[in-house]
């Protein structure tokens, strides 16, 4: 039973491809693997918009939207008709070719990164051998595209934007690469699947082997996720779209169909980036407890995914956007450092790893000391001469 | 499967050729990225992966980005990056030196009977191209990673604004 | 025409574009960009060697293509870092203009 | 301590006529307009960049505008352009009686609608000789220092909003707003436009309870404090976007005119409850907080740390509310002909001084109606905050001075 809900979409699989003769059976499950992804998180990603705003709400002591359908189930689909029933307004000024490509680039860029997530024990789209790698090829082209859009519609935020795009791309590409290089190092693989592999296994049945159960693992993806938020421009670091400041940024000029398309791309940028930080170091489709395997591996993906993109919606309702400055100060001072010393750190870990009895303790004790002493003197120095202050009182 | 390789070509040149002789150099600068897309497809059909995601990565994300901040950097107004056509002669002789420089290579190729290897893809794994970078080629990496602290730290330098001399200038 | 003399021929054509560009423009940034397509198209020459050269197991071909890759982005940001610079001094980017090493 | 003011005399870019003069006749962002701005600004290298933030745009509070000249996203000039709300205020004012113009007042600041009331009861009061009474005098400070509540919960959670924050702690502070509005709907049958305050006294007594309802109300306040300042002010992002960001220096701060908790965060302890003493407040145990630094997380503070002397005051206020009219049955309201002569009637309002002159002929008319507004006077000193900081700062600054476009353009 177990056996054949793991195996089902397989299944599905073969019994459609069964249709087509034998030589074009390749195209068709091709086809097949490609409709399944933009159907499954084409509706993931309206629930998702319904999700946030409803949780905003709850953050923000209100409902949330509830008129359209029961529990406003439906209005990710009356948001959609109202989108494609807008007038598309494009600027006279503008560069009229570059102001249509960029939002289909950056949907299109957002959606080739799921390519390499391995969404399931047999669910994975292709399996490269150099999956991380297409992975980041993927992802910072869409910044790119954000580029293209600032540039194209001839308006000053807009150009202010795209300035502040590029900026946060270069700075925080790095971070995200160091935070992940920790773990092509320890699986000794590039390929997405192998990695999850790599994570199998419990402790006692209870203690998953997961990246993130380590103290390297624990600090690479602080610094995966932190990055991976400047990366997919989300609140705090929504810069590039920061409505307080730059009215919206590369998308005061778009309106209508093409606006849906760029807030669709944030949110397959941040579901493949999430599901990425799913796969490297929460062990993927891996169950948590060994007796809950009986759930198919594919749901618990998809149970990560959601939890870590709930995380990333709290800190929306939580936070204050950064300064540019502050930004790039952020990320070449405290991400990029602390990812060099957590490469060293992982490259001990790798070391040490037939330590056993009381040398375990010590490898534990080591391995959290050399990661948690530079997070806190660079965190103190970052944010030094800056307190809560006292006051006075007129006489 | 040379059909392919034809699509590729033609794709990699015709980007590269429009963007050369295009006016706009933000239009110029994305062509040229289509370009580099496409060499990465190149090393994609050839089998060379890891090469092809490199390329993006480095082309597309990083030489890309600095390009298009260099010119934004370096124009006064919107219109500055639609830049003043070339004079004739220029063109034309660049042309000329181009044109014969092609013919040369291409007639050189065509008449030069080149050893060619099996039919199949040779296969080259992440792994062993990690192996070979760490054991055999490992100066060469090292060497590499200098160049590239060097250029950093030069580039920094370059760049940086020297608020204390500008006064004078 | 083998397709390894194809591969050529394309890179060929595609180093000849780079070079035209180099030659006919005078933007500093247009130089660039044509130097970085010969570059490119040099790199494609290995690629193409490894693959339908006489020893495809040597990985020679690939190895050198990410050096390649390496100095590339490395000149990349040491030659704009310098339009940069020269454009700071000059308020130029045409290359006639910079024709002073004395800011 | 502070930075010196940088280039413009605190008399300030422009009166508004001239800015829109300017507007008319420079389309934006042509050549010529930027050329001429280069050339005034040279000692900075770098191409300016004039963007032209509001009218619409989400961070002003409302149609105003700033013209800022950006180096890369520095702002190395800025000039403010008010006027698009201008309804002639003053004006009306001195086409209809005294009493006409009481509900004219709400909707000058209409977020701290009862100040306005106050201040322009007061000065009526002063030119026409008669006297609150005792009641009133109380009742005066109680609808006043919760109208202080609630201006300042809106400019703490506007304040957030322009940081960056997705509308949480806005929403937070305007659950606690809405409670004071409904009480002051309960009171007066508005929410907003209260037209509460007569010659004399006030329009309605507080029933004992309603009474009740606020003190309970007022009781609970420090707990939403404590709960919001939690969160909030220990942010390290909230400090470093705040700490040292707009500084304004005490000097400037005084030659500009500038009051109520924009001046008292620079350090100047300048508060009219105090210097005035007018009605009841001397009668009251309160302290007036000052900042050290002038910047907006002074800013930010003051209105905090008032929000609870607020809160102090409102409850020795309920505990000594004494008995009687709340308005003096000889008081003249109507067909008011105060004798021929001149006042000026000025209290602490939640943005600073708001007064009110007028010059009486005898008529029921004011011969001459002004309007001494804070938020129009506090934001002269706009541009000089904001130079050299980033145009993320200057939207924060903005919103720590706290305007309303209603108050400044009248």
């Amino acid at each position: 039973m177990t056996a054949t809900l793991e195996r089902l979409p397989l299944l599905v699989r073969d019994w459609i491809t069964g249709f087509f003769p034998e030589p074009v059976r390749w195209l068709v499950s091709g086809l097949l693997a490609i409709v399944a992804i933009l159907a499954v998180f084409g509706l993931y990603f309206a629930y998702l918009t319904l999700a946030e705003r409803k949780f905003l709400g709850r953050f923000q002591n209100r409902p949330g939207p509830n008129r359209t359908g029961p529990f406003g189930l439906l209005q990710p689909f009356a948001d959609a008709v109202k989108a494609l029933t807008k007038e598309d307004i494009v600027p006279q000024a503008a560069d009229k070719l570059l102001h249509f490509l960029a939002p289909c680039l950056v949907v299109a860029f957002g959606l080739i990164s799921f390519a390499v997530i391995p969404f399931g024990r047999y669910l994975i789209p292709v399996d490269l051998d150099a999956a991380v790698l297409y992975f980041f090829a993927a992802g910072v082209s869409s910044e790119l595209a954000l580029f293209m859009a600032g540039w194209a519609s001839h308006n000053k935020y807009s150009m202010i934007s795209a300035m502040r795009a590029l900026a946060q791309l270069i700075s925080y590409e790095l971070p995200l690469l160091l935070a992940v290089v920790p773990v092509i190092m320890l699986s000794g693989t590039l390929s997405t699947s192998k990695i999850v592999v790599a994570q199998g296994g419990w402790t006692f049945g209870i203690i998953p082997h997961w990246n993130v159960l380590t103290p390297w693992g624990f600090a690479g993806f602080f610094i995966f996720m932190i990055a991976a938020v400047a990366e997919t421009n989300r609140s705090p670091f929504d810069l590039p779209e920061a409505e307080s400041e730059l009215i919206a940024g590369h998308l005061t000029e778009y309106s209508g169909f093409k606006y849906a398309l760029f807030f669709m791309a944030e949110y397959f940028g941040m579901s493949a980036l999430c599901g990425l930080g799913v796969t490297l170091f929460l062990g993927g489709w891996q169950a948590p407890i060994d007796i809950l395997q009986v759930v198919p591996s594919y749901v618990w993906f998809m149970v990560k995914l959601s939890c870590v993109i709930f995380c990333l919606m709290w800190v929306r309702a939580t936070l204050l956007r950064l300064r540019i400055d502050q930004l790039t100060r952020l990320a070449w001072k405290f991400l990029v450092p602390l990812g060099l010393i957590n490469l060293g750190n992982a490259a001990f870990w790798h070391l040490s790893a037939d330590w056993s009895g009381p040398l375990q303790i010590v490898r534990w004790a080591i391995s959290a000391a050399v990661i948690v002493i530079p997070f806190v003197l660079i965190g103190r120095t970052l944010s030094s001469g800056l307190a809560p202050r006292t006051y006075r009182y007129a006489t | 499967m040379n059909l392919i390789l034809v699509l590729i070509g033609g794709l990699m040149l015709t980007a590269a050729a429009v963007a050369m002789s295009l006016r706009n150099i933000i239009h110029s600068a994305l062509l040229l990225i289509g370009s580099w897309l496409g060499v990465s497809f190149f090393y994609l059909w050839a089998g060379a992966e890891f090469v092809a995601f490199a390329q993006v990565l480095v082309y597309v994300g990083a030489v890309s980005m600095v390009v298009l901040f260099a010119v934004l950097l370096t124009r006064r107004d919107r219109q500055d990056v639609v830049v003043a056509p070339e004079t004739r002669t220029r063109a034309i002789s660049a042309l000329l030196v181009g044109g014969s420089v092609a013919g040369l290579l291409v007639s050189a190729v065509l008449g030069t009977p080149l050893a060619t290897g099996p039919a199949e893809t040779p296969t080259l794994t992440v792994k062993d191209l990690g192996t070979l970078l760490a054991g055999p080629q490992a100066a060469g990496l090292l060497i590499a990673g200098v160049i590239l602290t060097v250029a950093l730290l030069g580039a920094v330098v370059l760049a940086a604004t020297d608020s204390g001399k500008e006064d004078a200038s | 025409m083998t397709t390894l003399q194809l591969c050529l021929v394309i890179s060929s054509l595609l180093f000849c574009i780079g070079l035209v560009g180099a030659l006919s423009r005078s933007h500093t940034i247009l130089v660039l960009l044509g130097i970085e397509l010969m570059l490119n198209a040099a790199n494609m020459n290995f690629i193409a060697f490894w693959r339908f050269g006489a020893s495809p197991t040597a990985a020679t071909g690939v190895l050198f293509a990410i050096f390649s890759i390496a100095v590339a982005a490395a000149e990349a940001a040491v030659g704009l870092a310098l339009v940069i610079a020269v454009y700071r001094h000059q308020k130029s980017v045409r290359l006639e203009e910079a024709n002073r090493l004395k800011g | 301590m502070q930075n010196e003011p940088t280039s413009s005399a605190p008399g300030l870019a422009g009166t508004p006529a001239n800015s829109s003069f300017d507007i008319l006749h420079s389309p934006l962002g042509s050549p010529q307009q930027g050329a001429s701005v280069r050339e005034v600004n040279d000692p900075f290298h770098g191409d300016l960049l004039e963007v032209s933030m509001g009218p619409h745009h989400p961070s002003t509070h409302g149609v105003f505008r700033m013209v800022a000249t950006l180096d890369g996203e520095i702002i190395v000039k800025l000039k403010p352009v008010f006027g698009y709300l201008h309804r002639n205020h003053e004006k009306l004012g001195e086409n209809t009686t005294y009493l006409a113009s009481m509900p004219y007042t709400d909707r000058l600041d209409y977020l701290a609608g009862m100040t306005n009331n106050w201040a322009y009861a007061l000065a009526v009061e002063k030119l026409s000789g008669q006297v609150a009474t005792e009641r009133a005098e109380y009742v005066r400070v109680i609808v006043g220092e919760m109208m202080r509540i609630v201006n300042h919960c809106c400019l703490v959670g506007f304040l957030f909003n322009d940081l960056g924050t997705s509308f949480t702690p806005l929403l937070y502070a305007f659950r606690e707003r809405e409670k004071f509005l409904d009480l002051f709907e309960e009171l007066t049958g508005t929410r907003m436009m209260y037209n509460y305050q007569r010659f004399g006294g006030c329009r309605v007594d507080p029933t004992p309870e309603w009474l009740a309802k606020a003190k309970a109300l007022i009781d609970g306040f420090p707990r939403f404090l404590d709960e919001y300042e939690q969160f909030l002010t220990g942010n390290e992002i909230m400090l470093a976007r705040t700490q040292g960001v707009g500084r304004l220096s005490p000097e400037l701060a005084i030659n500009a005119g500038i009051t109520g908790p924009v001046l008292r965060a620079t350090g100047v302890g300048y508060d009219i409850r105090k210097v005035d003493g007018y009605g009841v407040y001397p009668r009251f145990d309160f302290r007036v907080p000052i900042g050290d630094h002038g910047d907006t997380y002074d800013r930010y503070m003051m209105r905090i740390l008032e929000m609870r002397e607020s809160v102090k005051i409102l409850q020795q206020a309920f505990r000594d509310l004494p008995a009687g009219p709340i308005i003096d049955p000889k008081a003249k309201n109507r067909g008011l002909r105060p004798k021929a002569g001149e006042a000026y009637g000025r209290i602490e309002g939640p943005k600073g001084e708001i007064g009110f002159y007028l010059i009486s002929d005898g008529s029921t008319n004011p011969y001459r109606y002004r309007v001494r507004p804070p938020s129009f006077i506090n934001l002269t000193v706009l541009e000089d905050m904001c130079l050299g900081h980033s145009v993320a700062d200057a939207v924060v600054i903005l919103g720590s001075i706290d305007i309303v476009l209603g108050e400044v353009d009248r």
